[in-house]
């Protein structure tokens, strides 16, 4: 339907023209005035002018009438060579279309009926004629600065915002305590705790398996009054003590079953057993 | 004359001295904190003392100033008139705005038939008469405009149920997109259209 | 009430309207050529008819204005006391000062190990709590700081000597490792909390 399509809404900014420009070499009067196609605000603005013209109720005005009335504009324009905006023409060839299908018999008609199309220009017409009247009625309004005005020069409001700044001695003694504490001096002690260490335990395993060629048990090797923790550590380095020996080939371990008594001998051809040899 | 009372004068003295307008919130919380409905009964009593003055007490949006009574602007118009001129366009757009707000600017060029260029809507938000008012959550989120309280203080109208003739147009449809209106008329026979009062709308056509 | 006249009504809009007082010939000459006399006579029906209002009619040095009515004059300048608690931060910085005065600012930061702003110091002297003391005689010549007699009146002190010394403080656990200390200020900040806009020591929280 490109071509019932409306032309409603057209892609003319507007001018923002207070007053119709006259036409220049135009006779002065309504006529000029009325063929100055920038005194309105596209095709729409001039429809309106147009229907008021017929001094009728918008809601009664004959859309045929307002069609021709356009067209009449518009071909007027274009007699006197006047620049018409592409939109005015756009609305032009639509008025036409629109004018041709109202009149023809009813059955030849398309969807939307034409009746449709020109009860929506008219619908539109009212609503932009409403706005217009509205706005003139507000721009009639007592407005500030024209008909009523304001304290030529009030002495002004002012608040002064004052801190009312509130503590108290705990919080004062608190935080005192706080910045002492966070910055004190701090001391760290480290625990000196019982051990046997690997150097002293493989010094004492070699010494002792000087002693003798016989199976010893591990269990042995520990010092016999030591309190529990240090002969735990004595067994730990003692045992990591044998197997650097094994190792070394000094001495030979052995050990029946898991969890069975480890037992340990010093090689027999390693005469000398000595700690870094 | 009667008397008025402390609180009345206080009120008096506050708002004749304020640079703004202030709400009821701002006077009560200016005084000291003082209860709503007292204020509101001190202003009334206010407003009706000043009705028959040269200066009147008004509300508009709200708030509440002094201002000099309509019928001596004849007195004391200014040589230069401090209101700023609207184009024809940035009136219609201001008045679209206030009959049909929140509206998105797509709205109000369909309403004119026109683009409306950049400008026109600057001027209504310099005067400071129109804001952005958030987006439509249709697709594409276009900004809603809507008039501020300036608009309400400048036109002196005290809330938008006093613009002039809303009441008849929004009867009458006029305020319905016209989408709204051509259902509305097709469901309807179109004689409905030579109703016999409709002149109730004379102000439509002039 | 008696209403006024027309006179009277178009001087009170003109006198409210206008940016400066105004002489009865400027009056008279706004007003389209009255007589001074009736000018005279109206203002002072004006004058009589404000006296008992919150506004005033006045005449200084042969020009007339309205203000506000003298009794009401405390009403343009309103002080409005907000309460608000020392953050943590201005409680430490005051603390070290009333253990340790007369301190300088580089001292009271070597004390609680972090840098102290400037607007620390001046909420406690805003306070009224801290004053200057003069400046120590070492190169840079530091302001030194000292308590304030209002201090020690707010925290109910007779005098310094009264604060409770650092074995009191040990006794009270208020001198508990620093990190648990710490970690409770951490997680509890109730100084902090309920006070939402103590916003001026953020930096200092370390």
């Amino acid at each position: 339907m490109s071509a019932a399509e409306e032309p409603f809404m057209l892609g003319l900014p507007d001018a923002g023209a207070d007053e119709a420009v006259l036409v220049q070499g135009a006779k002065p009067g309504e006529e000029a005035l009325y063929l100055a196609l920038d005194g309105w605000e596209g095709p729409l603005d001039l429809l309106l002018d147009l229907a008021r013209r017929q001094k009728v109720d918008l809601r009664q005005i004959s859309i045929l009438a307002l069609v021709d009335q356009y067209l009449t504009y518009i071909e007027r324009a274009g007699a006197l060579r006047l620049e018409l905006a592409a939109d005015y023409l756009v609305m032009a060839a639509w008025l036409a279309y629109l004018k041709s299908a109202l009149l023809l018999p009813k059955d030849e008609q398309e969807d939307p009926s034409p009746e449709e199309l020109a009860l929506r220009l008219q619908l539109r017409l009212q609503r932009l004629g409403a706005m217009r009247e509205a706005a003139a009625r507000l721009m009639a309004r007592d407005r500030i600065g024209r008909d009523v005005f304001l304290r030529g020069s009030p002495e002004g409001l002012r608040t002064d915002r004052k801190t009312l700044w509130r503590s108290d001695m705990f919080a004062l003694i608190q935080a005192y305590g706080q910045v002492k504490a966070r910055t004190a001096p701090r001391i760290y002690h480290v625990a000196n705790r019982p051990v046997m260490t690997l150097d002293s335990a493989l010094e004492r395993v070699s010494a002792m398996l000087g002693v003798t060629l016989e199976w010893m048990e591990i269990r042995d090797f520990l010092p016999p009054h030591a309190s529990p923790e240090l002969k735990r550590s004595a067994l730990a380095s003692s045992f990591v003590a044998a197997l650097e020996l094994a190792k070394r080939g000094r001495a030979e371990l052995e050990q029946e079953g898991a969890f069975a008594p480890l037992r340990i001998r010093r090689l027999k051809d390693s005469a000398a057993v000595s700690v870094g040899a | 004359m009667s008397e008025p009372g402390t609180l009345e004068r206080a009120i008096e003295a506050t708002l004749f001295a304020a640079e703004e307008p202030m709400s009821v919130d701002a006077v009560a919380s200016h005084l000291g904190g003082l209860e709503l409905a007292e204020v509101r009964v001190a202003l009334a009593a206010l407003q009706a003392h000043y009705i028959a003055r040269g200066v009147h007490l008004v509300e508009r949006g709200g708030r509440w100033h002094f201002e000099t009574a309509p019928d001596l602007a004849h007195l004391l118009r200014r040589e230069k008139e401090q209101v700023r001129r609207l184009s024809r366009a940035a009136t219609e757009v201001l008045a679209i705005i206030a009959y049909h707000e929140p509206v998105s600017r797509a709205e109000i060029e369909s309403i004119r038939g026109v683009q409306t260029s950049a400008g026109t809507l600057d001027v209504l938000m310099e005067a400071g008469w129109v804001r952005p008012a958030g987006r439509r959550e249709v697709p594409g989120r276009p900004v809603i405009y809507a008039t501020t309280p300036e608009f309400l203080d400048h036109f002196g109208l005290a809330s938008r149920r006093d613009l002039p003739g809303i009441d008849e147009l929004r009867a009458a449809g006029l305020l319905d997109p016209v989408d709204e209106a051509m259902e509305a008329a097709m469901r309807f026979e179109p004689d409905e259209t030579d109703d016999p009062d409709s002149d109730d709308d004379e102000n439509l056509a002039d």
